[in-house]
């Protein structure tokens, strides 16, 4: 596999943001049944913002850097809860790919998945259980750490990274909500899949797709 | 999806530059998403800031001008503004008296008001913030801290904005606010969904016969479905609600009966006869009254009642007042 | 059927009570379903009446008070009222000095309205008639006096009211009136039908992706159905129908963008970005503008747009005025 | 068959009511096609307050006295095109009425309905042909005219006439309107029946059903 270089992350941001608007009406619909039916509207706006931004970086760009430009177009242009959240974490994964002229081995992306995730939580204040995206991330932040020591490869280790992400978003139905919009729906909650969780799924399994595709 | 749009996508912009160019008599635009009474900033005057997303309106950018707000920040379609237009209203209305942040109880414009907070606070404009809370049923009494803002805003920054009209100091548009919060209680009916036109479809689905009680502003699902009634006794419910969370008896008061856009205004005058009716039978005066079309849910068909108590201070604030902002006016 | 309503064939009378309890400190109740100004008759004040069937509000009562029209008379949805509460609103608002009695090109209040003047006349008060007639597409030019008033009535009255606000003479404000009138256009475009509650069901039907170009304010249909489209090019070919019609060229124009009741004031904003931008390029100067519900049919989706050609007078009179009306008012 | 006295024709004002009502949505929806989709509403207006005039008036009412009635309850309640010209039309039939004690010659019906018919056409200065009810009513009213000539039964005489307004009714899809809001459509108004002459067939069985009925 060639280097992950700066410019591959900022390329995988472009499959991303693709994936994501491709979701949007799915991510919107899941929102709509208990909160105000914009996620995937939110989402889309935000990953359009990334995509113009990272349309202008130089071929020469390090994988800090790219996080960056993502980190500033959320806080541009979304807003919302999901707006800082996303640029809390695209700032944290900056901080953590600093120095890196490549993401290249396991640990370099499960450092910056744990420091996004960490942001989240930091900022929104979600315990896990709440019926949020960190109920899909965190998860995913401990598949990815586990294989890092494991040292495997890095694609089929964001592959199933981001499959473990999306099995932990179906399983957010069985959640109550305690944050955001549909907190105040209690019980009536229930049964319904989160849509913040199912947008980081399809994040994370963009990455990899990326990645994969080099 | 039926509506009078461009692409979805560039909607809020276009609302934006229409906005602007339709009230530039009144207001400027100062920053990307961000407007200020066109005085501002004004001498000794503390600024009020409001915002949050875009499809209430005359909420939120409707309400700068003389008597309410300075400045305001507009988010996309039921989405918080992110931080920055905040800021730049901020900074557009602080005359140096300070800044009082007022909003609906959101987490996602806690988080952006919050920030801008901190980042004005950082270049030495006192900020302070009222978070408004007026929705009975998005959360029981005992966690009132939980309530989302609803048409009940309207008649907390009508008290604010005189207060701060008459040059009180921010201390004191701060507590009037937060008195006049603390007094207010809203519960909403509707009859139909909207559509956030980027999503394209509607939000939700309510059976023909059927409306939803407690629903918010955002089409989030309110606390029960309940076949449609004639609307005097779905009024007596929702005012009984109100009249239950608060003790209004033998207080004056504010009210207003508020359309959330699709609904037209006939029948929120049916609504206001009945609550004129129910608050007579209770001992309750009304003291100031309005009806309209004030805090929407973009072509959503339903109504909200906000009651506010009122003090003295509350009374003469909001009955003396004039009002001349770009979506409501006052004499 | 959703609406906040009891029993439909209350509707009226209900939204009559309502609207004159919401009202109090502006108007008074002078007969069965008839208002007028509170301080009336004012000495030496033309009285302006007007009136149409319900279901258009603001039009018609939201503009009696202050600076616009000092009676009304309230009919059934849709229906113009008999001659008999426009009696009495005539009767209450005569101090001597006369009455005019304006309002929409429609067969049945022309009927009742003329009834009235008959019998008031016979009365010895003076009584003047302007029927305005400013829907464009609801007749060609050389028919102009079959075509229906619409929205752009609000820019009429709102010169008319000026004028007998300045204790003109009968005459004059009927001048003025008649001025106005003859200088104002307006083009509607309807998405969605409304429905009469005493109906129960919608008055027409509209394919999910078409819209009716040149419908009437009571879901009368219109010239054309067109495919729903981009609202910048629905903007363009019903402003060129207006500026078609009469000559605006380098001249002071007053715009409204009226929604018809169901559209949220969002799409408004957008609509009159778009006219601002035709006109600015037409050479066409807005000296007066104004974004709103003022001629609305019940929940109808849909905006009419209304330009009106402003001589000095004209423009001085909207300018100038201070407007506060139960439902529009203006500092 | 017994007189057709004052209280009969008050008692088949009530029948007219019952059966413009039950005829509600139907001419709403006849209106709504080309006009505002009100005619069911404002008739049935009309006629409640016909039937609660009608039922304060004493046994001994005349005939005249029943129609006046009925004129004054449209002229309060109605408004809209429709209230002046039944108003109209049922102060002219009370005038034509005028000094009868009874109503059993096809001559006082045929002088009432032309009355009527000539008062609407008076007031509203419709021509024949321009759809709207007179295009129903003028040849009811032709109709009548020649049977009064004949002196035949009035029951079936009331019935053949209101037979006629209804074919004559019918009829009225083949007109471009030329009056009221439907003038505006033009040819666009064409192949719908008029929702007023529908009424008016409407009004004019519910005389004969009543009067036959005794
Ligand atoms: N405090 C929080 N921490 C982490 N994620 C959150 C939090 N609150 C909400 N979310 C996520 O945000 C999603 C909703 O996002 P979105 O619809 O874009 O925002 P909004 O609720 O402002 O409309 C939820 O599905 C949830 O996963
Ligand atoms: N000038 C007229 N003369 C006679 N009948 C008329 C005239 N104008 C309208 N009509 C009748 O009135 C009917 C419409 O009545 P209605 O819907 O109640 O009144 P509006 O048009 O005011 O809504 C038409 O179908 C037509 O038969
Ligand atoms: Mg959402
Ligand atoms: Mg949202
Ligand atoms: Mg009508
Ligand atoms: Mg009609």
């Amino acid at each position: 596999m060639s280097d992950v270089t700066g410019a591959k992350v900022a390329k995988s941001l472009l499959l991303v943001a693709k994936r994501v608007e491709e979701n949007k009406d799915y991510l919107c619909e899941l929102d709509g049944e208990v909160g105000d039916g914009d996620h995937g509207v939110s989402m889309t706006i935000g990953m359009r913002a990334v995509t113009r931004a990272v349309n202008n970086l130089p071929d020469s760009v390090t994988p800090q850097a790219a996080f960056v430009a993502a980190a500033d177009a959320y806080a541009d242009e979304v807003g919302a809860t999901i707006g800082p959240l996303y640029e809390a974490a695209f700032r944290a994964a900056a901080e953590a790919a600093k120095g890196k002229t490549n993401m290249n081995a396991i640990g370099d992306w499960a450092a910056v998945y744990e420091a996004m995730a960490v942001a989240i939580q930091v900022l929104g204040k979600a315990e896990l259980g709440d019926k949020t995206l960190l109920d899909a991330f965190f998860p995913a932040v401990e598949h990815i750490k586990k294989l890092a020591t494991g040292g495997g490869d890095l694609v089929s280790a964001l592959e199933s990274t981001a499959k473990c992400a999306l099995d932990s978003a179906i399983s957010t139905k069985d959640l109550v909500p305690q944050k955001g919009r549909a907190a105040r729906l209690g019980d009536r909650a229930k049964g319904h899949q989160d849509a913040g969780a199912t947008s980081l799924a399809i994040v994370l399994a963009g990455f990899a797709e990326a990645i994969k595709a080099g | 999806m039926k509506k009078l749009i461009n692409d979805p996508f560039d909607t809020v912009q276009e609302l934006f530059e229409g906005f602007v160019s339709a009230n530039d008599h009144l207001i400027k635009q100062v920053g990307h998403r961000s407007i200020a009474r066109i005085e501002s900033p004004i001498a000794g005057k503390v600024g009020i800031v409001v915002g949050g997303g875009s499809g209430h309106l005359p909420a939120f950018a409707g309400y700068v001008g003389k008597g309410m707000a300075d400045g305001a920040a507009f988010g996309n379609i039921f989405a918080s503004p992110p931080a920055k237009p905040v800021i730049e209203a901020t900074i557009a209305v602080n005359s140096g008296a300070g800044v009082m942040y007022t909003y609906g109880n959101y987490q996602g414009d806690c988080i952006n008001f919050d920030k801008a907070q901190d980042h004005c606070r950082e270049l030495g404009i006192q900020v302070q913030t009222v978070v408004l809370n007026d929705d009975v049923l998005s959360a029981p009494k005992d966690q009132a801290h939980k309530r989302r803002g609803i048409g009940g805003l309207f008649l907390v920054w009508h008290v604010a904005g005189a207060k701060a009209e008459a040059m009180a100091s921010l201390d004191e548009v701060v507590a009037v606010t937060s008195k006049a919060n603390a007094n207010t209680r809203t519960v909403g009916v509707g009859l139909t969904s909207c559509t956030v036109p980027a999503n394209g479809k509607p939000t939700f689905s309510l059976p023909e016969d059927e409306m939803e009680i407690g629903l918010g502003i955002h089409g989030e699902p309110g606390i029960k479905r309940v076949k449609l009634r004639p609307i005097d006794s779905v009024i007596d419910e929702i005012v009984e609600s109100i009249l239950a969370d608060l003790d209004y008896k033998g207080s004056d008061v504010a009210v207003l009966v508020n359309g959330l856009g699709g609904s037209p205004a006939e029948e929120l005058y049916l609504v206001y006869r009945r609550v004129s009716q129910i608050l007579k039978a209770s001992n309750i005066n009304i003291r100031f009254k309005h009806v309209g079309e004030q805090v929407t849910a973009l072509e959503m068909a339903g109504v909200s009642v906000s009651l506010m108590r009122l003090d003295t201070e509350m009374h003469d604030l909001i009955k003396n007042s004039v009002v001349d902002t770009c979506m409501y006016k006052k004499i």
